[in-house]
């Protein structure tokens, strides 16, 4: 579905990713995991086209996106929850949600997908009303992967879902991430630090080592390796 | 090189400035005798120029499109990071010593080959090099946008005119005074607004230039009002009569001192432990505060250091005119100490001097093309942000190699 | 009292040509977080494309109502494709410059439209066509409020109203909002960033053109530098009410404007900007971010 | 040759041919007449004028043949009248070695440069510059105009509201300008001393407002017959505009810098009944015809403002120059002040501060779309 081919992306003169390969296929989960720093947001910006790379191609669905500017990618279906949720503070819970559908005339559709979310979290339809950035920092991480969701993405990008999160909320926000791509079909692109919890739901895995990726595997193999263990789950 | 499809996109471009300048360069109307002028001879050269421009710029543009291009496919090798040719002169000292001590002596014996006019001019453009370097400390270095910055350069220039006027102080007693009291007025702007945010300090720096210049206009019995105050004596040399030549000769050497002693300054200051934390500000400020730099106190310093440059140059301001009035002060003014900062290279003192050079002597030898002067500044502070914003020359800091690796 | 109620309309009439001015400057600064120096040049153009084009109107013989609504039209159209083409060439390549980059070369764009307009025009006075004429039915109250201050004002009214009703119910205000408080992730929904700068350049550059159509035909003459004054006035005004908030805008405009009528009325002239510049000084120290401005959370 | 010898002596070469591009000094074959002033931006109006009667003077004297057998050369430098260009300007013209300046064209330039010519002993007439500290201070014996100055303009206005108009209350509002301000601040002090009068408003108002109705509130409450106003046109206009749209009747007298056709043109027919001071008409005078057909001739519309002051001070400058038979500045001096010289205001000559004799003021009104003097 989706593929990354030898992509390396600047911050001016700074090399941030060196010739990432990575293969997403249709319906699955994987991860990307890795340390501070490595890379991992900055493969996602690469995706959604905010910082384009440099040299390399990224395919969507077999058609090259690399040279796209942000909003036709999203038009396209790939959506992301970017890293600290980025909440529009000033609109209300329901605007917020309805910012994730802007691409989407369908009005009925629409409705139906508003009523999905606020059924996956409740919360949300109590607090429609309140300004985005009044919700708790588990609130806002709801919303923000509402938000996505009300594009009707075919891929979802989710950026450190469980950051600055309760254990117990981060736990919930895992089951509904596999609840939705149980239920809605949605491919799920998930960075994360908590290695062990990403690593619990995905199929399949990346490990992303300054710029560079290490391993892939199996999301059982790589919880199973020596050097992930050491590293990253802290066995 | 250029394709078809550049000259078409070219001809739209053409089109859309044709349309967009059409009633401004083509008519002219007199509303009162109800005559319209048409110049359609404007349109063409409207047409023309934006024709032969874009394509001018696509072909400078395609070049480098090109080039990265083949980088994107893995064709070309990366360039190795060019050093710039400015940098190079700075930081190599084979190269930048001999060009110092030329550019030293050229400074020095300036006055013997030029002429008393031309003298008079490198005055007018070496104050605005201390200027520049003073705004420097507060805009390049501490990150503070100050747009009334004139405002401490008017408190030095009144300051001499009206404590000779009242109380005949001469110019050496006054310097430094001028200078002290602009850096008070610096303080004592600073104190309330300098907690404010980036944009709304500019605005509020801009309303104090604008609250001096009108208290100067206005208040007749303190400074004259707009009439100024004439007669103000040069600078004196041990009470020696002098003519004018050789006045203004000297107020060169005297000038000459000033730059230098400001670099100097300047120099010493920004390498050093107030240096590091104004840097350091300007970067992050909550970093900084986190780091235990008290930040009031750093912008304070900041503030009321770039006030005294302006102080000073305003005492030598009012000697070197003899007269002072309020619309020496206007707000372009502090925009043209700005622009002279941000083209020479937030920070970069080499580049500060050159940038005040360029910007003062330019205007006065384009004076036949006078009626075009202002225009062409404007665009080029344009071009020069689109192009090269960092500047004529990029700031380095000094690194500071640590062991490893 | 007759005085108080002069110098009230005075201020109020002051205040909404601010507003419409002020408006585009809280909107660009709102959206991109650059003071827009060259505003003020688009409502000086605004008003020379609108005295070019009401005289040749005129001159072909149009009838005043035609020549009204196609002026302003033009004077809209023409100042919006000057603000949209501005953006275009000297801010938008500087998207993600250092903040000072983009304001030295707003600067630059002031200058520059400042004196285009004075070589390819004149560096004179130019008497502008009375557009407004004066209502019968103002005869009464002509000693407080002109014909013209009232057409100022019901227009500076509607506008305002339709523009919050544009950012508050339709796409594109959706999509104004979003982007003014996360552009980055107003691109993550779709949201195409760069054409909604350039609509908030052409809304903004519209209010201006029409204010200097209005202040030219109520003030009779305009020239080159006209733009720099009022622009520094409606700036000080959106900073005020808190820039990037509409109504503060709005609220900023009313507020300047009748403190500098109020201040020429009870106090001296001599000291009017004194007091506009002082009341700015006083309120961002007290309240920061203006008077409708959020105060930002920095975060750590 | 390594890369640090090269730049070594490319600087010296550069430095070689910047001192060969000073053009070298003319001879002392000519004449040269330095014109000072605005020539461009926004007061350009007010300075070009003066450069154009600077050349149809010179260009009548060459034509037969110079002065004493050498020829008028001009130096025309624009100071746009700003003080601190004017002083490089000033600079510029004493380092070229003018032996006489027309100009500056504005008060505050003018005061900024004179010092310097003052040491360099060079003979400068303005004619344009009313500040009357530049000739009464008596700090330049070597400055001269042919213009009055703003007092005798101010006295003027006052004598014609109080004797010539009645008026009992006088607003007096000016533009916080050199020259408004100046004119406003003699206008009170006229109107104190007259004790037939009182002055019930003294203001500044801010040029390039948006309105200015606040303020003409401000002069219809103070129950004034009539204002005086200090300024230039654009600001009259708007004023006058919004008194006559507030129904006030109020008397409005103006100076100088209102007496200008644009100023009719720009506040229509709310300009009737405006009286404004200006230099007495001199259309009659046969030097001001010669000159004034000349320019017409010449650049096919009519001269601007100052124009005819500018012909006087050229005519002066170079008859003193002729009848000195020298350019030494103490001769020159002597001619100015005691033989009288043929100028568009008749025969005049200098008094002991520099100012013209038989240049004055008289008062106009608006009529018909027309300035014509009043009786």
């Amino acid at each position: 579905m989706l593929e990354l081919r030898k992509v390396s992306t600047y911050y001016g003169n700074i090399q941030a990713l060196h010739d990432i390969d990575l293969k997403v296929e249709e319906g699955e989960i994987i991860t990307l995991i890795g340390a501070n720093g490595a890379g991992k947001s900055t493969t996602l910006m690469s995706i959604s086209g905010i910082v384009p790379p440099k040299r390399g191609e990224i395919l969507f669905r077999g058609r090259p996106i690399h040279e796209l500017s942000a909003d036709r990618i999203v038009a396209l279906g790939i959506c992301q929850v970017p890293e600290g949720r980025h909440i529009f503070p000033d609109l209300t819970v329901a605007e917020n949600l309805d910012m994730g559908a802007f691409l989407r005339r369908d009005r009925r559709g629409i409705a139906r997908d508003l009523d999905y979310v606020y059924t996956l979290f409740p919360i949300l339809r109590k607090r429609r009303n309140q300004p985005g950035g009044n919700l708790s920092g588990g609130e806002q991480q709801m919303l923000a992967i509402s938000r996505a969701l009300m594009a009707r993405p075919r891929l979802l990008l989710l950026d450190e879902p469980s950051m600055g999160l309760a254990p117990l909320v981060t736990r919930q926000i895992f089951e509904i991430i596999r609840q939705i791509n149980r239920e809605q079909n949605t491919t799920i692109f998930l960075v994360e630090q908590n290695a062990n919890l990403a690593l619990k739901v995905a199929d399949r895995g990346y490990v992303l080592e300054t710029g560079r990726i290490t391993i892939h595997d199996r999301a059982g193999a790589l919880r199973a390796n020596r050097d992930v263990q050491k590293a990253y789950l802290g066995i | 090189m250029i394709s078809l499809k550049d000259i078409g996109k070219a001809c739209i471009i053409a089109l859309w400035f044709v349309a967009l300048t059409f009633p401004l360069m083509v008519i002219k109307v007199n509303p009162i005798d109800r005559i319209i002028i048409w110049r359609w001879h404007n349109m063409l050269w409207v047409g023309l120029g934006s024709f032969l421009c874009y394509l001018a710029g696509r072909a400078w543009l395609m070049r480098r499109e090109i080039r990265l291009r083949r980088i994107r496919q893995g064709l070309e090798a990366e360039l190795p990071q060019r050093t710039p040719l400015s940098r190079r002169i700075i930081q190599d000292p084979v190269i930048h010593r001999p060009l110092l001590a030329a550019g030293a002596l050229f400074f020095l014996i300036f006055p013997l080959l030029f002429s008393t006019y031309q003298t008079n001019i490198m005055i007018t453009a070496l104050m605005y090099v201390v200027l520049g370097l003073g705004l420097n400390i507060v805009v390049g270095v501490a990150g503070l946008l100050d747009l009334g910055y004139v405002a401490f350069y008017a408190v030095g220039a009144y300051a001499y005119a009206l404590l000779n006027l009242h109380f005949g102080l001469g110019f050496w007693t006054v310097l430094p005074i001028g200078g002290l009291l602009a850096a008070t007025f610096g303080i004592l702007l600073g104190f309330p607004v300098l907690r404010l945010r980036g944009d709304y300090l500019a605005i509020v720096t801009l309303g104090f230039g604008e609250i001096i210049r009108l208290i100067l206009e206005n208040w007749n019995e303190f400074s004259h009002g707009p009439s100024g105050i004439s007669n103000i004596p040069r600078p004196g040399f041990f009470g020696i009569q002098m003519s004018l030549d050789h006045s203004i000769t000297y107020l060169y050497y005297l000038m000459i001192a000033m730059v230098v002693f400001t670099i100097f300054v300047v120099n010493r200051l920004q390498n050093s432990r107030i240096g590091r934390a104004w840097f350091a500000l300007r970067e992050d400020e909550i970093a900084c505060q986190a780091m235990g730099i008290d930040k009031t106190r750093t912008k304070l310093t900041a503030f009321a250091l770039g006030a005294f440059w302006a102080g000073m140059v305003g005492v030598i301001f009012a000697a070197k005119t003899t007269f002072v009035n309020p619309a020496s002060f206007t707000f372009l003014e502090s925009a043209i100490i700005l622009c002279i900062v941000v083209l020479g290279g937030m920070g970069s003192i080499v580049g500060v001097i050159i940038a005040a050079l360029v910007l003062i002597l330019l205007p006065e030898y384009l004076r036949a093309f006078s009626e075009y002067r202002m225009l062409v500044f404007g665009a080029v502070l344009v071009i020069m942000m689109v192009f090269r914003p960092q500047g004529i020359i990029a700031n380095i800091r000094k690194t500071y190699r640590i062991g490893i690796d | 009292m007759d005085y108080f109620v002069e110098l009230f309309f005075s201020g109020l009439t002051r205040g909404s040509i601010y507003a419409l001015i002020a408006l585009g400057y809280t909107m660009v600064y709102g959206i991109i977080g650059l003071i827009n120096f060259a505003h003020g040049e688009i409502y000086m153009i605004g008003a020379f494309t609108a005295l070019i084009v009401s005289t040749v109107l005129s001159i072909f013989g149009f009838p005043l109502p035609a020549i009204i609504i196609l002026t302003a039209l033009a004077a809209a159209i023409w100042a919006s494709a000057y603000g949209y083409t501005v953006e275009k060439l000297a801010y938008r390549p500087l998207r993600n410059a250092p903040r000072l980059s983009p304001l030295i070369s707003a600067i630059g764009m002031s200058m520059f439209l400042q004196n285009y307009v004075l070589l390819a025009q004149t560096p004179d006075f130019l008497p502008f066509p009375a557009l407004i004429p004066d209502f019968d039915f103002m005869e009464p109250y002509a000693g407080f409020i002109g014909s013209s201050d009232m057409v100022i004002l019901v227009t500076t009214t509607v506008i305002m109203i339709l523009l919050t009703l544009l950012i508050k119910f339709t796409r594109t205000g959706k999509a104004m909002r979003a982007t003014a408080q996360d552009r980055k992730m107003a691109m993550l929904v779709g949201i195409n960033v760069d054409h909604v700068i350039s609509v908030t350049f052409i809304i903004g550059s519209a209010l201006a053109a029409i204010g200097g159509m209005l202040i030219a035909s109520h003030i009779g003459q305009i020239n080159f530098y006209i733009g720099f004054i009022a622009g520094i006035k409606a700036f000080t005004a959106a900073v005020l009410g808190g820039i990037g908030s509409i109504p503060g805008a709005v609220l900023g405009s009313f507020i300047l404007g009748l403190t500098e009528s109020f201040a020429t009325g009870y106090v001296s002239s001599d000291y009017e900007d004194v007091f506009a510049f002082s009341l700015l000084v006083l309120i961002l120290i007290f309240r920061p971010s203006g008077l409708l401005g959020k105060a930002t959370i920095e975060k750590v | 040759m390594n890369l640090s010898a090269k730049l070594t002596v490319f600087f010296a070469a550069a430095i070689l041919a910047l001192t060969m591009a000073i053009p070298a000094m003319a001879g002392n074959d000519t004449i040269k007449i330095g014109v000072a002033g605005a020539h461009s931006g926004d007061l350009a109006s007010y300075g070009l004028p003066t450069v154009k009667a600077a050349e149809l003077v010179a260009a009548d004297i060459n034509a037969a043949g110079g002065i004493n057998g050498k020829k008028v050369e001009l130096l025309v430098e624009d100071d746009v009248c700003k003080p601190e260009v004017a002083t490089n300007t000033a600079t510029k013209l004493v380092s070229e070695g003018v032996n006489v300046v027309i100009g500056h064209i504005c008060s505050g330039a003018t005061k900024a440069a004179l010092p310097i010519y003052r040491d360099a002993n060079v003979i400068v007439m303005s004619p344009s510059a009313t500040n009357p500290a530049l000739t009464q201070s008596g700090d330049y014996p070597n400055f001269y105009r042919t213009i009055a100055s703003d007092d005798a303009q101010a006295r003027t206005e006052v004598d014609f509201a109080i004797n010539g108009l009645g008026a009992k209350k006088i607003a007096v509002i000016h533009d916080k300008g050199d020259y408004g301000k100046g004119l406003a601040e003699f206008a009170r002090k006229f109107i104190d001393e007259s004790g037939k009068a009182k002055v019930v408003l003294f203001e500044g108002i801010t040029p390039g407002a948006v309105d200015y109705s606040a303020i003409v509130q401000k002069i219809k409450r103070s129950g004034a017959d009539a204002v005086i106003f200090g300024g230039y046109h654009p600001e009259a206009s708007k004023i006058v505009t919004q008194m006559r749209k507030k129904r006030m009747k109020t008397v409005f007298i103006s100076d100088d810098g209102v007496k200008d056709d644009t100023f009719i043109k720009v506040a229509g027919k709310y300009a009737e009944g405006v009286y404004a001071t200006g230099p007495a008409d001199v259309t009659a005078n046969p030097v001001t015809r010669e000159y004034r057909e000349k320019y017409k001739k010449a650049y096919g519309d009519e001269p601007g403002a100052f124009f005819d002051n500018a012909v006087a001070a050229a005519l002066a400058l170079t008859n003193a120059i002729a009848k000195a038979g020298s350019t030494d500045p103490a001769a020159i001096a002597r001619v100015l002040h005691t033989e009288d010289v043929a100028t568009p205001f008749g025969m005049i000559h200098f008094d002991e501060h520099g100012d013209a004799t038989g240049v004055g003021f008289t008062m106009y009104v608006v009529k018909d779309g027309k300035y014509v003097q009043v009786r």
